[in-house]
Formats: C-alpha cells, structure tokens, sequence
C-alpha cells in the first residue's frame, strides 16, 4: 500500500506541476500586452510607451517566459500567489479568507447530497418494486438534468419568494445556508443517487453474493456484510471526483445567492480582468481538487485490500 | 410451425438489430430521441416556426402574459419570448454539437494514439490529461471563456479546450485492453501498417463508447455552455441563448417568474433527450451490466 | 524451414524499468517442412512467449530465428512484411481472436486484400473455396463473430490463415478452450491441413496427450528454457 | 433398477424444467431432468460447455438468478426444496447442501479476508465466538494443505488452486449431507487437479455424504463416481454406473466423447452444440450423429432403461439392443401438461 | 407620529426599539482612507463617517459644513475657510485646521486626479485654512465631494500606516466583514443633531434583484438603489415608502472619437437622432428618471439652458447622415458599410449595480442602432475592465453615468476635454471653452460659458445623453424620517428613527 500512496502522490505532483503549468500559461489567451495592463492599472489611462517598458523590465516581463515561469513557480513555492492587479491585495490571503465560506457550503452539500442519495441508492437497488425503482431513477435523472443555476432559482421563487422561508442571499446563518447548500446536494445527490444503484447492484450479481446465499446466510447479512462495503467502495472514489463537481457547482451557487467564497470571488474577479486574481483562484481549487481526491485515494486504499496488498508491489 | 418461423426469425436477428430492438423496448431513450428530433426540427426550421423575429423589441408590449400575438408572452424589451426559445435551440444544439465533434474527433484521435502507440508519447499526453482533469467540472472553461471574452466562438473554444480529455482517457482505456486482444495481435500477425491496424481493428471496436459518452458530453456541453452565459461569459444578449434569457429574467422573479421557468425548462428537457438517448443506447449497445439488460 | 538459436526475451516493468521477467531465456530448436513441433509446460513458462517471438510479433531480446535461411530476428519496418504471410498464428481463444465489429466474410477476405492476394472479382469465390476446406456453412459467412459458436469461429480464424498458405504456423493452445467433440474435431483438420499443404507447426499446448498426438517432436519447458526434447514414434 | 429403498435415497429429482428469459428469447437450460442421490454415493454429471449443468447443480439449491423459471420437483429427504420457505431454505443450505461454485475466483469477497469468510460461517450457523470460530477455520485450512497463517489473507492473494481449496472449506465446513461441486479442477494444471480432487473425495468419502460432481472431464468422472449422467443440450441422455457408461455407452454422444480423446483416437465428429433456445427436432443430437435413423429427425426419444441401472435417450441404441425394457426411468417424459401439483416457482 | 427633531418626546418610545438600521448596498468599501477614490456604494458608507468643509442641502443648495463660512479676497484665486470650533474625530481629537491640511495633502487622491491647480494649503490659525490655486476656480463646489472629505490624522499610525477611518460624521466605523457587512454605530460626540439611531448595518449585496428580495421579505430597511422596474410595484405597497428625487447625474453614451466610425461627428449625430430617450425612460425605465434628449445635465443643476435644442428620435435623418458620411448598404445584409468594412462597433457597459439598469437601455439602443444600420456588440464588464479596455482606445461606445459631477456645478464637460484622462474627443474650441468656464467664478459669465459648452455638446456629440437619473430610496414600514436627498453618493441619516412592531 505504501508503494501505491507514494505512486499517487508522485503523481499528484507531476499533476499539480501541470496545473501550474496550465494557469499561468492561460493567461496569454487573454488579449493585450501583460505589461501596458499592468501599467494601465499603475499609471492610470494616459500611458507613454516608457512607463509601459519601465514595468515590463520591473516585472521581469521582459525575461523569456520559461524564465517567467520559473521566477512565478519559485513564488509559488514560497506561498506567493502575487497581488490583485486591481485591489493590489495579496491573492492568498484574499482567498483563505474567502475559503470558510466555500468549505461550509460544500460540506454542506456534500451531507445534503450523500443524505439523499444513500438511501434512494439502497433503496431502488433493492426494493423489487418497479414502479418505486423506476420513480427513483426517474428522478435521479431529472436530477441530473437540471442546470443548478435553475434549480436555485427556482428555489429562490419556492422557498424565498412565496413561502417566505429562507432568505434568498447573504451569509452567517444555518437559514442563510439552507437554499445555496440544497441547490447544490440537490444537483449533486442524483448522480450519487444513481451510482449507488448502479454499484449495488452490480454487487449484488456477483458471483460472490451468491455463494454467501449458498452458505446459508440471510438476506441481511448478505446485504450489509457481503454487498454494502463492496458497493460504497466506487461510491468513495467518486467522492473525490464529487468535490470536483462541488467545487464547480459552488461557482455558480455561489454566484447566485451572493455567497462570499471562492467561486463569487473566482467570477468577480473573472469579470474585473483581474487576472492575477483569476489565476490564483483557479489555481488554488485545482490543487485543492488534487489534493483530495489524493485523501481519497488513499481512503480508498485503506478500504479496499485489493490494493492494500501487494497490488502495486 | 408460424410460431417456429417467427422464433428463427428472431434468432437469425444480428446484433445490430438485436440492439435496435432494445432500444425501442427503452421508452424513455425513445422520448430523448424524439425530442432531440424536435428540437432539430425547430432549430432548423426556426424561421418558419416562430410567429416573430426573436430581435425585435416591442417596448409598448413588454411583459406580457401569454396571448394570440406572443404565444409564451414577452420580455423585458417587448421580444416575442417563443420566438426567442426556438432560436435558443440552435444556439444550445450548435454549441453542443459543435464541441462534441471536435472533442470526440481531437480526444478519440489521441487516447487512439497514446493508447496504440504507448512510451513517452503516452506518458505525457496521459499526465497531459490528468492535468486538464484537475481542474473541476467547469472551472477550467469559465477562466479561458473569461479571459477570451465573451461570444459564441470563446463558449466553443472553452468547451473544447477542457472536454476533449475526458474522450482520450476513455478511448486509450478502451484501447488498452482491446490491444491485449487476440485479434489485435492476429491482425498484426498480418504486418499491415499501425494506421490500417488502429483504423481497421482498433477504431471501430471503441466507437459505441465514444458514440454512448458523446451524447451524454452534449448534455454536459449545453448545461456548461448556458451556464457559462448564465454568468455573463457567454453568449451575450441580445442573442436569444437559454441560459441568458434566464439571468436576464431573474429581476422578474416575483412578477413573471415564467421569464426564468421557460428558458430552464427548456434546458433541462434538452439535457433530459440527450441523458435519456445515452442511457438508452448504452442499454443497447451492451453496456450495461447483464441484470440491467435482463430487467428490461 | 525454421531454426532458433538461443532466443531470449525479456519484459521489463516498475517505474523505471528496472524489474526484469525473463520469460523466455535461451531457448534453441528447429522445425523441419511438413514437420510439428510440440511445446508442452506449465502455465506461465513462457510458451506463448516464445511462439510470439519467433514470428517477430514479440521483439527478441537476444538470439537469431532463421527462417527459410534467412535470419529474421533483425528485420524492421517494410521487409518485415512478407513475414505476413508466410508465417501465422493461431489463439487459444476464439472469441476474442476475431474482430468482433467484422462480419466473417470481412475476416476472411482482409489478408487477401492486405497482400492483395486475389483479384476483387475472384474473392468471393476464393473465399468459398477456403471455407470448404475447413468445412463451414457458407450462410455464416455473412454473421458476425459473437453469432457462432467456439469451435467455428476456430475454423474462421484457420480458414482466414489459410488464405495466405502460410509455411510456418504457430498454435498457441488452439483447442483448450474447446467441448472434446469440437476439440477432436480442430485437431483433425489441422493434421489434415498440414498434410495437405505441408504446413509446419509450433504446436504449444499444456495437454501432453494432445501435443503427442499432434507432434512429430516435442520440448518440454520449464520457466523460460527448453529442458528435454522426446521424438514421437509412430 | 428398481427406484431405490427411501431409506439410501438422499436426493431425488423429478421432471425438472429450467428456463431463462432472455432478449433473444427463452432458454431452456433443463428440460424433463429426473435423477436421484444415494446416501454416500458420488454422482457424475458430465456434458459439453453450456448443456446446462451449472444451471442444475444451482437450481437444486434454489440459487438461480430472477430470469429463471423453474418447475419441477425436487425431493431432499423427503421435503420438496421449490416449494420451502426461504427461511427453511437458509436452513438447507450449507448445513444439508453446500455447494461449490464453478469459478473460485469471483466467489470469494475481495474484501474480507478469507479466514474471516470461513470463521463467518461457524459464527452464523454454530454461534462460535470469534475466536473458536477462527480456530476452527485454521484447522479446516489446515485440513486441505494451507498454511494457517494465510488466513489473514484476501481472495486475491490466493492461486486458484489454493481458493479451490478454501472453497472446498467453506462447502464442507458445516458437513453437509450432500456437496454439489461445480467443476472444481477447471482451468488447473493436470497436477494440482488430482490433488484436489483426491482431497474431495477423501473428506466426502470420510463423512460419509454425497456429492454431485458436475465436470466436463471425462477422466476425472471416471475415476472418481459412482454413477454418472451424460447430459446433452439441457437433457440427460444416458445414465448409469459410471463404470458401465465409460465401457458400454449406449448414447452416441457419449460414445464420441469418449472416443474424442487423443489417447482413444480423436474420432471427428461433425457439427456443433445446438442452440437451447431453439434445439434441434426430434432426438437433440441427431445432426451430429453417425448413425441416425430416419425417425431421429422426428421423434423425441425418452430415457429408457437399456441394461439393469443404464438407461439412454436414443432410438438406434433401442433398436438394436435387444434387452431393453420398455419401461421409462422414474417416471415417463411424455409432456405433461403442468406441474401445478407439484409446485411451480416463479423468481 | 410627527417627524420633528424633538429629542426629549421621543426619549421613551425609542427604549423599546432597538434603532439598529439595515441598509443594503450594492458594493463593499474596499479602501477608507484618502489615498484612494471611494467609488460605488462606498460613499454612502463614506458619508456617515466622513463629512466635507461645505455641504448641500437636500435640494442642492450649498451650506456651512465643517467650514462655517468662506471667502476669496481675490475672486476666486485664494479661499479662506473658518472652520468650526468644538468638533471632535471619532478618536477624541479635535478637528483644526490641520486635520483639513492634513486631508488635502499631495498624497491624496484629490490633489493628484482633481484639485491639480492647488499650489499650497496652510492653516492660518487654529480654525482657518487658506487654499491658495493657480487660477481662479469656485473652489467651494469641489469641496463638497463625499469621497474627498476630512479626515483625522488618527487614520495613521506612527509609521504612516492606515489603522482605521476616523471622521467626525454622525456614525463610527465599529466593523467590517468584506463583502458581507460593514457596521456603524452612533458618535455620541457629534457636533450636530446626533443621529437617533444606535447603530447602521449596511449588507452587501451586489445583485439589485437580490437587494430588492431581501427588502421585501424584510431582511433589509432601506435600499437606496430601487432598480426602476419595481419601483411601480414597492409604491403601490402601503407599508413601503418609496421617494423619488431627480439626481445630478446623466447617463451617456460616450463615442471613442478617435477611431472610426464615430471620428466623424455625422455618425454620432445620426446615433442621435436613432435613439428614442424617450421611450427608453417611459417603457424601460418605467417612467423614473427624465429623458436627456442629448441634453448634458440634469435640468436642476447650474447652468442649465431652458431653451437648448434638443433631439428627439429621427430616423430618416439619422439614416441620411449615415449616407451623407459615406456609409451604405452595399451588400444588403442590413449593416452598412463603407469602403468595404461593415459599421460595426462595441458598446461597453458596466456590470456594476451602480446603475443597473444600463444593461437594459444598452440592449434598446442596440435595437434602435440597428435599425439605422450599425451593427452594435454589447459587452457587459466589470467597472475596472471597461476603464483598461478604455485605456487602450479598444472599444466603440461606454454607456456610463455621472463623472465628475459634484453637487450643482457643471465640472462634468471636462469629461470631454482634451486633458481628461476619459476624453475620447479632442477639439481646440471645447477646451478653450471648458477652461474658460472653469476658471471664472463670476455667476453670469458662467452661465454664458456653459450655454455655450451645452450648445456645443448638442452640435458636435462628443458623447450623447440619454437620461437623467431619478434617485430611488425605499424604506421599509419601520423607518420614519426618512428624506431623499438629490446629490446620489450622499446618504442622509439624520432624523431617521425606527418604530418596529
Ligand atoms: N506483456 C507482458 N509484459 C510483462 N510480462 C509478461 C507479458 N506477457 C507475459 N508476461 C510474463 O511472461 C511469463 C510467460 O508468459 P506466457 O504467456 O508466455 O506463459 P505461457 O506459458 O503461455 O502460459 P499459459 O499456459 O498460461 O498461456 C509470465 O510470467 C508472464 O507473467
Ligand atoms: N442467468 C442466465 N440467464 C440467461 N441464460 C443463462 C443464465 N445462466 C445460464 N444461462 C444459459 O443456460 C445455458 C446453460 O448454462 P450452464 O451454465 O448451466 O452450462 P454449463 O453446462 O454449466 O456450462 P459450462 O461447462 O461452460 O460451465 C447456457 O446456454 C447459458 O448461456
Ligand atoms: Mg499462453
Ligand atoms: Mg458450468
């Protein structure tokens, strides 16, 4: 098992240095010359062509860009995410700062989602009721239909708007995180919802069941001791592709309710052409991303002895 | 004896037909299939459909209810909001298409590739992947759209640029093990060129996957697509794109919430078609575990 | 017709390539024209391993494998290409040794069209011709594999082979996968093919009464190297 | 033969009919299957890959996936398993009947490691505390020639020959009266598949139980059962002693697998494995057979009794041997037209 | 119950009421101190904490602030102000003339972008300072800006470093959570009427629908900007105040001319005269606000001439100026164009909630452009990004709103004087004009001068003007008190108290 962490983290490294890779080389999709932007926000609207070179050299945006990339990489490795081009804040501290945020409403997500999609999972895998089978996976595809962007909309109009229940913005209360967190376990729980079906059920036609019915047992030890582990195991790595797609819904949710994390932060600054702002919030979720579904893996590791032993030996 | 026949008939029934035959069992996946059908329908004949040009701001007819002259009602501007709903489709199905060829065709040609040709090649495109899939759901396409600008092209290009991953790991898994496949190796017993191997052997076995994730990718691309327009990256008004035509109705929540709920509708039931349609195929082509096939 | 001298191949695997299985590990034989021989040994020795070099679908790690005269163990690219014909293989098994997106005639037809071998107009009846020998039903022709049964898609897989009347034919386990009856019924018409055609075989298997009744000669492996030959007598 | 005294009758199964529904349409995977079990006798079931024999060997058991349908009796001691409750089902299973399964492989969790697997079952059924249970499993690994200290191991860290074994443990475990073992050396080395068989027999043989041994290998049958039934496209088409079968087959099936053998002769026989969604008219293996007569083609033959305890399913075998008796085995395969009295299952 | 200022009636009634007001804004203050320009909703923030030397009234009409009274011995060259006695910073120090040296330093934002002209400030004694300028300017109008006001030197710590705001308006910064809250609470020690609420919480919420939604359920108080479309709504409700008050801003539409199309003033004439300003305030705006015509500034501000003529929708004379500048449909796909390039042309619009409603008139002008035959491209952008887009002249028209506008003085034709960094128009003439103007402090040559500039705009269109902004306040039914003011960054709490149910 250890051989297989140390190959994964050696992986998420090389990942990780691809991903910084990435971002800091997407910003010369952006058009317009990185120095008279700089400059622009320095010197205000009337440039001349010297103070535009003056910040290109002071910059070392005059150096090759490997040479860039490394002086940015030796940054990074010493925490530095560099300043907002706009607010000239320090782009880490911006950003832990707006991290709380973004992680309770992701875990809270999470819980909404697992909570509604555990049970339906169990349940149409193994209730033999059709119609009850087919409602569930009806909605799970409905779920997984419906845009988030939408679905917090709409339960703005229910729950805010009509029903005058939840306030349909802003942060520092449970009932401030009712609507955000179940626009996103909502989205969330049905591709959850249906891989735990799946997966049960594949489990539950493994020749291994069988032989456990073979033995005598009954229904509820086959099912809790033979089947469930076996099946929450996918579940568990998709887990950490999960955090993905929160991290992503959060953008969007967050952009709806005026939720102060990183993914209001990440679109805000998309739309100031703060770019150095951008690269770091980017930046920061994807090696957050890699991170976990690391934790994940290993979790995982540790869950399934296939990999345990020897499988990586 | 008819009986007989009839049950030879059945036998003698190839697996193309076999996998038609499910299909059409699946009602759902024929529901997706007939609505996608629709909605070409109404993308292409859109012209023709809507009873008015989805441009056109009316400004002494804005926000009306449902009537003769403006079959959903109106918008904030006076535009016919029907109108501007079948417009939406060509935009929506245009971006999803449009991705999803150019990601399946760029994503399949290189998992084929590193999959086949495996060494270093493999090694970085593959890390190359990784990379790409390190970046949550969206985020990646919502920072290229940003710094691009918004507009039809940048939506595409964003799309492009952060799918075509997903295709290449899938096509080079598939490739992976179909290598290790006999007949992979009989056909290179035969000493015919690497191409006419992956092209002749190769290719067509991981098509159905390709085909069964492409349609579940167009999904995901309109979803994407509306949201990055939702945000304000995308496509931009007064172009007739669901998920603006959402964002744009949210200040009328309260009043005309049918300004938010059509548009969404509408999306939702296209990505509704196309996740019914690959479920559909994916039961189909096999794919599914026995049971699922057998409950069927 | 075929003679290998002290063949070795290595599979590297780890990080950095460093851990080595020596499957096949000096192995040297000949096959005469007309002639089989057996190669019996427990699994994992090596012996599809070996059979996979010796027609260059393997690269050799060492050693020379002369073929028809000639040494064929360092050829590349273009003059590697009339090995194609000359030299097949045969698998174990026999669903996953055809193309299963192919229709039957499909499969048959393409060494033919590869090696351009028969005229278009000519090909279905060359085609026809080939299923005969090995006794199939001509209405298969138009299925695909997943429609037929083990041992006629073994016979497929022959028939496809022979349409290139290759010299050297390599059978990994052709009939282990295979009902006794259908089993019986491949082993015959490979000793009738060779016969006929005069046909050697690398004939690899782990069923020591089969490899006798096929062989003219048989080795016995153990992990990698040849370690006794016996002459049948008939 | 006469049916057997009740008193030496473990197992009697009666007009057993398993079908599948399938997309391509209904399988019928045992048609019209009678037989019976002695106390202590090994019984063979030998026929070619997909004639249904897993489908028999799990449908005794009432282990058979939702698509099945079955119909039929089947009589252990004297109780009709198709017609049990499921809990007096658990009740059979493992402790009456244990059954090993044809791929040890995928029969084993992959989580759970494998002594934990065996102690399970002493603690389920026996209420063992955990560590006499562990205890016990040790022994049993011992018993079949694995190292105790592996017990800690999991399913994949086993060769299929060691997971043979443990499944051979986990069958056996609770003793059962009667063992169904599905082709328990398939895909060993020649070697390893004596071994264990030896093993089986010894413990069958010790505890004095029976067992069903479902193989295609013809060698081991012979060597290792007392009767066996030769079965062909989902029906039985000969049994007998075993001894009597392998010298007199009276079944041209059984001949040509005898004679398919490289050591006999490999005598070619055309043809393939019939379909059992649609199987061949009249006699099932007339396509294939050498010496078919006219009516093959037409008539279904029943399974007569042929010399004292042989019976055979064909008509040329009828015609030309002149001791046969004209009386049918256990009771007459002529359709009936249902089997509603006898307990009808639908999964 | 009466809104007089009589403290000691009410003294009682208010025990029960916690007077804590919840006021939603649409941006954070993201810097307090004089370096820097407040912009957006920070200077309603800004005005509760900050106050200015000379203030307005609620109808624009100039008053005493801290400066209890001014004068220039020289027309307009020297001012002297005599500041008042006996008001205190929030940090207990006293406010002198040093405090307002202090705020008008060479390192603030003031000296550097506006009050450029100033040669030195010095306090003559403790209570009077004296601004000594380059040439003569109304000095006075400049100083009633909300984001330049005086602050205490306490802002500082020893090392020069900003601590926290200290100002001596009626309210103390208590604390701030970004972009969620900014919280004030009463300063007991206010030299004037001290407020009659103990504490002002401004929420953040950057989504006007949203603020609109959290008013009506009753999250908030008071939203200062009502987006138009609900306006007809909250006013119909009983319980919901709504004031209304026609603001000192204009919004525009401004043309890069320095590129084509719009160098040539025939085609901003011909966008003139195709955009209906009139159906933009009735249908889109709902009525609130007044149509601009072209007209520069709102009618209640200095200056502004009766009897200017104005546009109104032509659309047959805007398609002939096209034609007369040499553009035409050549190709028949409805956009002209001329030597082969189509008339097309990016529009810029904030996507600030400053003014929220100018991506509504952006779409409309947008239609009504397209019926002349340009081709117009709306991008909606972030405040920061339009001025970096501007910055590289990459662009074709900026609908904005109200720069450079304090108060009732017309600084606001600066906008297009060749010296404003925001100039897009360079003309000899309008320079001369605008600095003439501003250098005169004598009332009937002002007026003159800006007759003139306002001709001058109508004629040549450096920039067309929609809509004069009509300021929306709502208060929900616990705030009494309440009166709107017409200058818009300025937020006036005084005499507002809550009577909660
Ligand atoms: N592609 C490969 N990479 C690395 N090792 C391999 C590879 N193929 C085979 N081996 C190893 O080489 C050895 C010989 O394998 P080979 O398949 O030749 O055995 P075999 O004798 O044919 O066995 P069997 O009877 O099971 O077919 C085995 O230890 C196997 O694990
Ligand atoms: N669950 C099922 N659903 C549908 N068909 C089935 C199912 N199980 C078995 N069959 C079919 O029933 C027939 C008999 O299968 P069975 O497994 O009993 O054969 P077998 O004699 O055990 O073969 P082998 O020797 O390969 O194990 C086969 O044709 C098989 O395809
Ligand atoms: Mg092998
Ligand atoms: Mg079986």
């Amino acid at each position: 098992m250890w051989k297989y962490i140390a190959n994964r983290l050696v992986m998420v490294l090389i990942v990780i240095a691809g991903v910084t890779l990435v971002s800091f080389f997407a910003m010369y999709l952006a058009p317009g010359d990185p120095a008279e932007l700089i400059a622009l926000e320095r010197y205000g609207q009337d440039l001349d062509k010297s103070q535009i070179e003056s910040v290109r050299e002071a910059e070392g945006l005059d150096a090759p860009v490997y040479f860039q990339y490394f002086i940015w990489l030796d940054h990074l490795l010493h925490l530095d995410l560099g300043r907002s081009i706009i607010t000239s804040d320090d782009v880490l501290e911006e950003i832990l700062l707006k991290l709380p945020a973004t992680i309770e409403l992701t875990v809270a997500g999470l819980l909404i989602s697992l909570l509604i999609a555990l049970p339906i999972g169990v349940l149409s895998a193994f209730q033999k009721n059709i119609l009850l089978d087919n409602c569930c996976a009806f909605f799970s595809l409905i779920g997984i239909s419906i845009p988030n962007f939408w679905l917090g909309i709409l339960l703005i109009w229910l729950f805010s708007l009509t029903l005058h229940i939840f306030p349909s913005y802003g942060y520092g209360s449970l009932s401030h995180l009712a609507l955000p967190a179940l626009t996103l376990g909502i989205s969330m729980s049905s591709i959850t919802a249906r891989l735990t079906r799946a997966s049960l059920m594949e489990v539950m036609e493994k020749e291994y069941i069988l032989a456990a019915r073979a033995r005598g047992f009954d229904e509820y030890t086959v099912v809790l001791r033979h089947a469930l582990k076996n099946a929450l195991l996918p579940v568990v790595t998709f887990a950490g592709m999960q955090l993905g797609y929160l991290l992503g819904g959060a953008v969007i949710v967050e952009t709806i309710f005026s939720w102060p994390g990183i993914g209001k932060l990440l679109v805000d600054s998309i739309f100031a052409r703060d770019f150095s702002m951008v690269q770091g919030c980017v930046l920061f979720i994807a090696v957050l991303f890699s991170l976990s579904s690391l934790a994940v893996d290993i979790l995982y590791a540790v869950l399934d002895p296939r990999i345990r032993y020897d499988m990586y030996e | 004896m008819s009986e007989n026949i009839k049950m030879t008939e059945k036998l003698s029934m190839n697996e193309k037909k076999l996998s038609l035959w499910r299909f059409g069992k699946n009602r759902l996946a024929l529901f997706g299939i007939l609505f996608i059908a629709i909605l070409c329908f109404l993308a292409l004949f859109a012209p023709y459909i809507s009873p008015n040009d989805p441009f056109v701001q009316k400004l002494d007819k804005r926000l009306l209810g449902p009537c003769h002259e403006f079959p959903l009602g109106t918008d904030e501007f006076g535009r016919c909001t029907f109108s501007r709903v079948i417009y939406g489709t060509r935009i929506s199905l245009g971006i999803g298409i449009l991705v999803v060829a150019a990601t399946s065709i760029a994503g399949t040609s290189l998992g084929l590739l590193s999959g086949y040709k495996g060494g270093l090649f493999d090694e970085i495109l593959m890390r190359g992947v990784d990379v790409m899939l390190a970046f949550p759901n969206i985020i990646l396409a919502l920072m290229i759209a940003g710094l691009l600008g918004p507009g039809f092209l940048s939506v595409v290009l964003s799309l492009s640029l952060t799918q075509w991953p997903v295709y290449a790991r899938l096509v080079r898994g598939q490739v992976l093990s179909l290598k290790k496949r006999d007949f992979v190796e009989a056909a290179r017993a035969l000493r015919p060129s690497n191409f006419y191997i992956m092209r002749k052997h190769i290719l067509p076995n991981c098509m159905e996957p390709v085909i069964v994730l492409g349609t579940l990718e167009i999904a995901h691309v309109i979803i994407f697509a509306s949201a990055l327009s939702f945000l304000g990256l995308g496509i931009q008004p007064p172009t007739p794109e669901w998920g603006s035509m959402l964002k744009s109705g949210i200040p009328y929540l309260r009043t005309y919430p049918h300004l938010c709920f059509i548009p969404g509708l509408m999306i939702m039931l296209t990505v509704f078609a196309f996740n019914f349609a690959a479920d559909g195929l994916r039961a189909s082509l096999g794919q599914y575990t026995k049971q699922e096939v057998l409950d069927r | 017709m075929l003679e290998v001298k002290d063949l070795k191949k290595h599979y590297y695997s780890g990080l950095f390539q460093i851990k080595v299985n020596k499957a096949v590990d000096g192995v040297s034989f000949r096959i005469e024209k007309g002639k089989t021989l057996g190669l019996v040994g427990k699994s994992g020795c090596g012996k599809s391993t070996l059979g996979r070099t010796v027609l260059r679908l393997l690269e050799p790690t060492e050693g020379s494998i002369i073929f028809d005269g000639k040494d064929i163990s360092g050829l590349k690219g273009h003059s590697l290409k009339y090995l194609g014909t000359r030299m097949q293989i045969i698998f174990q098994n026999p669903e996953s040794c055809l193309n299963p997106k192919m229709k039957v005639y499909d499969i048959i037809a393409e060494p033919l069209r590869l090696h351009r071998l028969c005229a278009k107009d000519k090909e279905l009846e060359r085609i026809k011709e080939l299923i005969e020998i090995v006794s199939l039903n001509e209405e298969l022709l138009f299925r695909y594999p997943k429609e037929l049964s083990g041992g006629q898609l073994q016979r497929v897989a022959i028939a496809r082979i022979l349409s290139m009347k290759p010299e050297l034919i390599v059978a990994d386990e052709p009939t282990s996968m295979l009902d006794p009856l259908v089993q019986a019924q491949i082993l015959s018409l490979l000793k009738g093919l060779q016969i006929k055609f005069k046909i050697s075989f690398l004939f690899i298997s782990h069923d020591i009464k089969v490899v006798e009744w096929m062989s003219d000669e048989i080795a016995f492996m153990e992990k990698g190297k040849i370690v006794n030959f016996k002459t049948v007598s008939r | 033969m006469r049916i057997s005294s009740p008193s030496t009758q473990l197992l009697s199964v009666e007009k057993l009919n398993v079908s599948f529904k399938t997309p391509k349409g209904l399988v019928k995977a045992n048609e019209n299957i009678s037989f019976e079990i002695k106390e202590g006798e090994i019984f063979g079931l030998i026929g070619e890959t997909g004639c249904g024999k897993t489908t028999l060997g799990k449908a005794l058991l009432r282990l058979l996936s939702n698509n099945a349908r079955t119909e039929g009796r089947i009589v252990y001691r004297g109780k009709n398993i198709l017609s049990l409750s499921e809990k007096e089902m658990r009740n059979l299973r493992g402790k009456e009947i244990g059954i090993m399964l044809q791929d040890p492989s995928i029969c084993f969790n992959p989580v759970l490691s494998v002594g934990s697997q065996i102690a399970e079952i002493y603690r389920y059924h026996e209420g063992m505390k955990k560590k006499d249970a562990e205890k016990k499993a040790s022994e049993m690994l011992e018993l079949v020639g694995i190292d105790s200290s592996r017990k800690s191991e999991y399913p994949h860290q086993f060769s299929g020959g060691m997971l043979q074994r443990v499944m051979m443990v986990v069958a056996l475990a609770l003793k059962p009266r009667l063992l169904i073992a599905d082709e328990p050396t398939k895909g060993l080395d020649p070697d390893i598949k004596l071994q264990i068989l030896e093993i089986i027999a010894r413990l069958v043989r010790k505890e004095n139980s029976s067992m069903l041994l479902i193989t295609h290998d013809l060698d081991v049958s012979t060597k290792l059962t007392d009767r066996t039934a030769v079965m062909y496209a989902g029906e039985i088409v000969e049994i007998g002693k075993t001894a009597t079968v392998i010298s007199d087959p009276k079944h041209p099936y059984t001949f040509a697998l005898l004679h398919s053998l490289p050591e006999k002769g490999l005598m070619n026989v055309s043809g393939q494995s019939p379909s059992l969604i649609f199987p061949p008219s009249g006699c099932r293996y007339h396509p294939r057979c050498s010496n078919q007569l006219v009516d093959c083609s037409k008539t279904h033959p029943t399974l007569l009794e042929h010399v004292d305890d042989h019976f055979a399913r064909c008509l040329f075998s009828e015609k030309n041997s002149k001791n046969v008796k004209r009386e049918p085995h256990l009771i007459p395969d002529t359709p009936s037209p249902g089997c509603a009295e006898v307990g009808i299952r639908h999964c | 119950i009466s809104g007089e200022n009589d403290e000691t009636a009410k003294g009682d009634s208010f025990v029960e009421n916690s007077q804590d007001l919840i006021v939603g804004i649409s941006s954070d203050v993201n810097n307090w101190y004089l370096d820097k320009f407040a912009d957006g909703d920070a200077r309603f923030v800004w005005s509760q904490v900050y106050e200015t030397l000379v203030r307005l009234d609620s109808n624009l009409n100039i008053i005493p602030g801290l400066a209890e009274s001014w004068e220039t011995p020289d027309n307009g060259t020297t001012w002297i102000f005599h500041l008042r006695k006996n008001v205190t910073f929030h940090d207990g120090t006293p406010f002198n003339a040093d405090s307002v040296v202090f705020s008008y330093s060479d390192k603030s934002y003031v000296r550097q972008a506006v009050l450029k002209p100033i040669k030195s400030i010095e306090a003559l004694d403790n209570y009077t300072v004296k601004f000594v300028l380059q040439k003569p300017m109304p000095l006075p109008f400049y100083l009633t800006h909300v984001a330049w006001p005086i602050m205490g030197p306490g802002c500082l710590d020893k090392a020069g470093n900003f601590i926290k705001p200290v100002g001596t308006g009626p309210f103390k910064f208590e604390s701030q959570k970004k972009d969620q809250e900014i919280v004030l609470i009463r300063n007991d020690a206010y030299w004037g009427n001290k407020s009659l609420l103990n504490k002002v919480s401004f929420k953040i919420i950057p989504d006007p629908s949203t603020q609109v939604m959290a008013f009506e359920n009753g999250e908030l108080d008071m939203i200062i900007k009502v987006p138009e479309y609900d306006v007809k709504r909250l006013e119909a409700k009983k319980s919901i105040q709504v004031q209304k008050k026609l603001s000192t801003f204009t919004d525009f539409l401004q043309f890069n001319c320095d590129k084509t199309p719009f160098n040539d003033t025939k085609v901003r004439q011909s966008v003139a005269y195709a955009i209906d300003t009139k159906a933009l305030v009735n249908d889109i705006l709902n009525g609130v606000g007044k149509p601009a015509e072209g007209r520069p500034y709102s009618p209640n501000m200095m200056y502004s001439e009766p009897d200017l003529k104005t546009y109104s929708q032509d659309l047959d004379k805007s398609k002939a100026l096209l034609k007369e500048a040499g553009w035409e449909d050549s190709n028949r796909d409805g956009i002209l164009e001329k030597d082969g390039s189509p008339l097309n042309c990016t529009l810029l619009v904030s996507k600030g909630a400053w003014a929220a409603r100018h991506t509504l008139m952006a779409q409309v002008a947008q239609e009504d452009l397209r019926k002349i035959g340009m081709n117009v491209e709306i991008q909606v952008l972030d405040e920061g990004a339009i001025s970096k887009l501007e910055g590289m002249g990459n662009f074709g028209m900026i609908l904005r709103t109200g720069y450079f506008v304090w108060g009732p003085y017309p600084k606001h034709f600066f906008i297009h004087h060749s010296k404003s960094p925001y100039s897009h128009y360079h003309n000899e003439t309008y320079d001369q004009l605008v600095d003439a103007a501003d250098s005169t402090i004598d009332p009937q040559k002002q007026k003159e001068l800006y007759y003139a500039l306002q001709n001058f705009v109508i004629k040549e269109v450096p920039a067309f003007y929609l809509v004069h902004e009509e300021k929306v306040v709502a208060t929900g039914p616990s705030v009494k008190g309440f009166v709107i003011t017409a200058e818009d960054p300025w937020l006036d709490l005084s005499g507002v108290y809550l009577e909660r149910k």
